[in-house]
């Protein structure tokens, strides 16, 4: 066993698929020689040369496209977005060519798209992306959102195993933040599709995925100890497709539920979540399912800004409290 | 070789691929541009049947390019491969698609390539070599880069030919996918038509420069522009560009100019287009009649041998479209499966179980 | 009064605004002398000049770019994209840059990009794109969808006259099907952000937009034939910001509702409103609330397979009918 | 004017634009070159004190071609515009971009020109003429192509400018918004800076042309590539451009060669970049350096008049900084207005209110 980080984990995991196989190749700006921007895919070039550790020009579609070239010749193409938020100039290529491939055209399309998502670091606008919601509308596409240290590596193997598309978001909050034991010559693979109860609990249910997880886990450990409510907290780690049946047994076991996500509010995912649980479990409902977001704006520069937009624990400890009582 | 910018005048350039063609070669070629205008007349009948389901599009005039520059890749299974565009019929069908499978796709059939999920000639068959394109332009040269990248990763001598319209060439796509590729040194052509229309748009409002090889320029790639209702030149120019990129010289970039004779799809009555200049291209340059023309002067086939094409497509047509076209639509729940490996099928929704 | 199409009084707004108003103008691929593929600007060119309307290059990104560009220094330009699918080309554009400018920097930006968009016309995958769920998630924009005649010309007046950027989407389906008598000479402004009720009804809600509100209402009509239950019909006409009051209202009367659209389910715009629903009226449910949608697949071509993928008057009667009994 | 493309030595070229200049131009120009530096240091001060809240970018071996591009543009209501990138900072200053305001954006104030909202140079005064950029590389310039489509709409004599990095130039936004401009002829012009690197990317990984003034020819439109340290040759060329293009000419690209002396940002310790190549760009290639020699070797200006301009700088960004470091961060209920005219505000979240 030895402790590592998020990151670390993720590099290990993408390091033992290079090994394993040797089809599996990566792109993207400044991955090389200078392991990408946040140091993912340091070392690799070095290791596996720089053929198969690839710097690009500053492309995002031609990136995702050529993956899904090389995809399509039998290759499997890990393609970075130096910050996630820059899918946005391959939201053509990802929606409309590399997600329907299979579908209109038979095409294996086996490839990852990974990049560093989310807030809380001061990044402003476009450098805090949660790109989730505008994906999960795209039939074709897997989206994997790992939270814990484990999931990081276990899903980052299974993504590029997996012989679909898959977008794997990676919270940069997390990248150092987070530590875990994990053992070391034992292989780590998260099944895609499955949620995991990070916290067992009987009177309320908290969905939710990514850094909230760990603002969701404070809170429940709060709400137990200050009001001995008991929270269950569902990781979701896959939102594409949701695990319908980990969603609905949490429901029906505690009755009420909080989703909590980071992204804003209108167009969330929280918004499909809860018309799931409405379609397959109301009448277990003891209450409306809520949600903790952040609020629907741009994310502001500013700490007091950010930390106001986005959801923090208290918000979620007074969120379930009230739903608690309800 | 630095081909010359030929204008498309009726005049043939005596290029010296069409002399190292062999006989059966220059009659193959024939037989494919017959079977391209054949197969396209015969869809626009049924599309006046409305059997066609969606739109129509046509390659009148765009031929000779079709055929030449597919005709010019190494085909077959793990050899070149090819991304068509809708104009590009003819290279399809020298790739190896079947009249059968163009006429299902149009008529949606249960049958069709896709399955009646893709329209047109928007279908693959990567064992053959060719690569559907999406309707979204542009996006098809990124895609093509990547699979040039497989080629030049794994070592193979293999080339990757993709089309662009005078259009498309003005999509981000285009740009970002042609630059990865030149910066790459990938095994890759790009064939620009230059056939003087994007839908109703002239090249004047497109973009800024004379010839699309102009824009190979900004890309540090070759360029050649050529007639691209001469087959020889076309030909010739393709040959060139591959085997240079075969050789591990890189993307190689060429336009043929040539001319869009019909709307931009059946509906478009194109009004904008002057009629004397559509006449002057159909009259003293179409591709066929110079090809046929120029194979014949020159005594390297008889006309009994055309003739003799002609009727084995015309019947190779009519058994086709008499093959399928009372073929069934693709049953409605075969529309769920496939968007994943795995779960193998959408779920059908609650309320068709009602 | 004059019978008029929904392309038509598309057509007329257009027209009325770029008279009325010189900053406004057209910018699109083909949408000059030649009217548009639909023919929306046929004629603009003539009577407002081609530096009015503008042919521009296939350049989705650089046409909403431009006319933003244009928007912040007072004019009023209308973006055309010849088929909605191609908006997903410019997706960075207008959720990144667009979206965001009036909060980010106080840039005025009131511009309307406009197309056709929708199925059940044999487009195949990329010509009948319904794009409203992929916008949802971003702050800053609006969404109208008009569904009537009226609102056809009352909307895209209203969106041209807005100070913010709006999407206004017009489901080709609808183009030369519906008529509709316009008073000749009255100004038509159908205001942003407000729903209208489509038909009256008691036992249950339908809340819908654009092609299905056709559906809906013949679903209705048939509901208070054969079964006698009574349906009220919700056109939303807005879908950013979304007009919370009227669902709410609409609920607090039936007590159950049906949400129906045309595109795809998961992650469709029903998540958003299931979502709204439960937080403000979930007493008043007398019922889950459900969805007839789209299946989760690329939209095919084949008019056997279209049929069954889209939603159709029959689902929606056999849903309303499960939901009435419930 | 044909501009040389010349290498970015120590020597200067004798353009005809500097002796144009009057001294009190001279004098400001060397104010902007200073401002720019110091205001800098400043900042990278702050930043290790942790003040500023975001990463830190620096502009250390091109505030010359910043300086002098902007420095050439019409200023003032309701004339040019100009689009600034990241390092920028010195077109920002001359446009008239006040040093409190780039502290406060930096350090997140509520006072800040986006009162927190956005980071660094990201901010805009369209009625001092300048438009802030947003992350995404390339978005830029459609969106001036927009700006100067709305001057020439109005036959207003307007141009605007916008800069492109060597890297943004791969982005397919810079491919459609520069055909764009150039199928319309529009009063623009761009400024490629060819400053060696993209984070860590050189340009040969980058693109396969040599000069960026050699993607210009795929538009149709004229190109310079200038020694990007030498603030005459840029302010001539960028001087030439805008005049041209404000005769109603189009669009003209200018290169400016330079090189980015630190790196991408300031966590960037640029292990990549050989240490000799940057000793010599500091050198013996200083854009101030150069500027000060050559207007002091021409006796055009006296050492005791920069001196007083260093001071006077040092105070103004003493002051500037003394004025704002102890302000405070916005009031976190600000993040919720002006998402749309209408409504107001943002609505403030359930349990907020709990
Ligand atoms: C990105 C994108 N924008 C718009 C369209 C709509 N469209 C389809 S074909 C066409 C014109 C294409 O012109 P060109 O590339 O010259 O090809 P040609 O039709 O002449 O063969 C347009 C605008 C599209 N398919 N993709
Ligand atoms: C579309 C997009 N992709 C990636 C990035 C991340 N990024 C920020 S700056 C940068 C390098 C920019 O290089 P260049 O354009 O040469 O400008 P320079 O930093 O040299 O001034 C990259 C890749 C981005 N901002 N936008
Ligand atoms: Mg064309
Ligand atoms: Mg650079």
């Amino acid at each position: 066993m030895a402790e590592v980080t998020f990151l670390e984990a993720l590099r290990q995991g993408l390091w033992e698929e290079m090994e394993r196989d040797e089809r599996v190749f990566i792109l993207g700006e400044d991955v090389g020689l200078y392991g990408g921007a946040f140091k993912v895919t340091d070392g690799f070039a070095k290791k596996f040369g720089e053929s198969r550790v690839i710097d690009t020009p500053i492309s995002e579609a031609a990136i995702v496209g050529a993956a899904a070239g090389a995809a399509h010749m039998g290759l499997r193409p890990v393609a970075e977005m130096q910050f996630i938020d820059f899918i946005s100039c391959a939201y053509d290529m990802l929606t409309n060519y590399v997600a329907t491939a299979r579908y209109r055209a038979g095409l294996a399309t086996p490839m990852v798209v990974r990049g560093p998502c989310g807030g809380y670091v001061r990044g402003g606008p476009f450098h805090s992306q949660n790109p989730e919601a505008a994906f999960l509308h795209t039939p074709g596409l897997k989206i994997v959102y790992p939270a814990t240290v484990r999931d990081a590596k276990g899903l980052i193997k299974s993504s590029i195993r997996d012989d679909d598309p898959v977008l794997y978001l990676e919270h940069k909050w997390l990248y150092r933040r987070i530590k875990e034991q994990l053992p070391e010559g034992e292989e780590i693979l998260t099944p895609i599709g499955q949620a995991r109860i990070a916290r067992e609990g009987k009177h309320l249910s908290i969905i939710t995925y990514g850094a909230t997880l760990w603002k969701s886990l404070e809170a429940a450990a709060q709400l137990e100890q200050q009001d001995g409510v008991s929270v269950e907290v569902l990781d979701l780690r896959t939102l594409l497709p949701l695990d319908d049946a980990a969603i609905v047994s949490t429901v029906k076991k505690t009755n009420k539920v909080l989703i909590v996500h980071e992204d804003t509010r209108t167009g969330g995912i929280a918004g499909e979540i809860a018309a799931r649980i409405n379609e397959q479990a109301f009448e277990w409902l003891d209450g409306p399912i809520m949600r903790v977001t952040a609020h629907d704006v741009p994310l502001p520069y500013a700490p007091t800004l950010e930390d106001f937009v986005l959801p923090q624990t208290d918000d979620i400890v007074r969120a379930a409290r009230w739903l608690s009582k309800y | 070789m630095a081909l010359p910018a030929t204008r498309p005048t009726g005049a043939f350039p005596s290029g010296a691929a069409g002399a190292a063609l062999s006989t059966d070669q220059l009659l193959e070629i024939y037989y494919y541009l017959r079977l391209t205008r054949t197969l396209e007349e015969r869809l626009v009948a049924l599309y006046r049947q409305t059997k066609v389901i969606g739109g129509l599009f046509r390659s009148l005039g765009q031929e000779g390019e079709s055929v030449a520059s597919a005709y010019a890749l190494e085909r077959g299974r793990n050899k070149d491969i090819l991304s068509p565009l809708i104009r590009n019929l003819g290279s399809m069908l020298v790739m190896g698609a079947q009249p059968i499978e163009i006429l299902r796709q149009y008529m949606a059939k249960a049958d069709s390539p896709t399955r009646g999920r893709e329209l047109n000639v928007h279908f693959n068959d990567l064992e053959k070599g060719y690569l559907g394109q999406i309707s979204h332009l542009g996006d098809m040269i990124p895609v093509m880069a990547g699979i040039a990248l497989s080629f030049k990763m794994r070592g193979q001598p293999r080339v990757g030919l993709v089309y662009i319209g005078d259009g498309g060439t003005s999509t981000g796509t285009f740009h970002e996918g042609l630059n990865l590729a030149a910066v790459q040194r990938l095994p890759m052509v790009v064939v620009g038509e230059y056939n003087h229309w994007a839908y109703s748009t002239p090249p004047e409002k497109q973009f800024a420069v004379k010839d699309l090889a102009d824009k190979a320029k900004g890309y540090g790639i070759p360029a050649v522009t050529v007639d691209g209702n001469d087959v020889f030149a076309v030909y010739e120019a393709t040959k060139f560009a591959l085997d240079r990129a075969r050789r591990g010289k890189g993307v190689h970039f060429i336009e043929v100019k040539t001319y869009r004779r019909k709307g931009h799809a059946e509906h478009d009555d194109q009004h904008y287009v002057p009629k004397d200049v559509l006449d002057l291209w159909s009259k003293s340059n179409d591709p066929m009649d110079r090809y046929t023309q120029r194979i014949l002067a020159a005594d390297l086939v008889e006309q009994k041998e055309l003739k003799e094409i002609d009727d084995r497509v015309r019947v190779a047509v009519d058994q086709a479209t008499d093959a399928c076209v009372n073929e069934p639509l693709p049953a409605a729940e075969s529309a769920l499966p496939d968007v994943y490996v795995d779960p193998p099928a959408a779920e059908k929704l609650w309320f068709k179980a009602l």
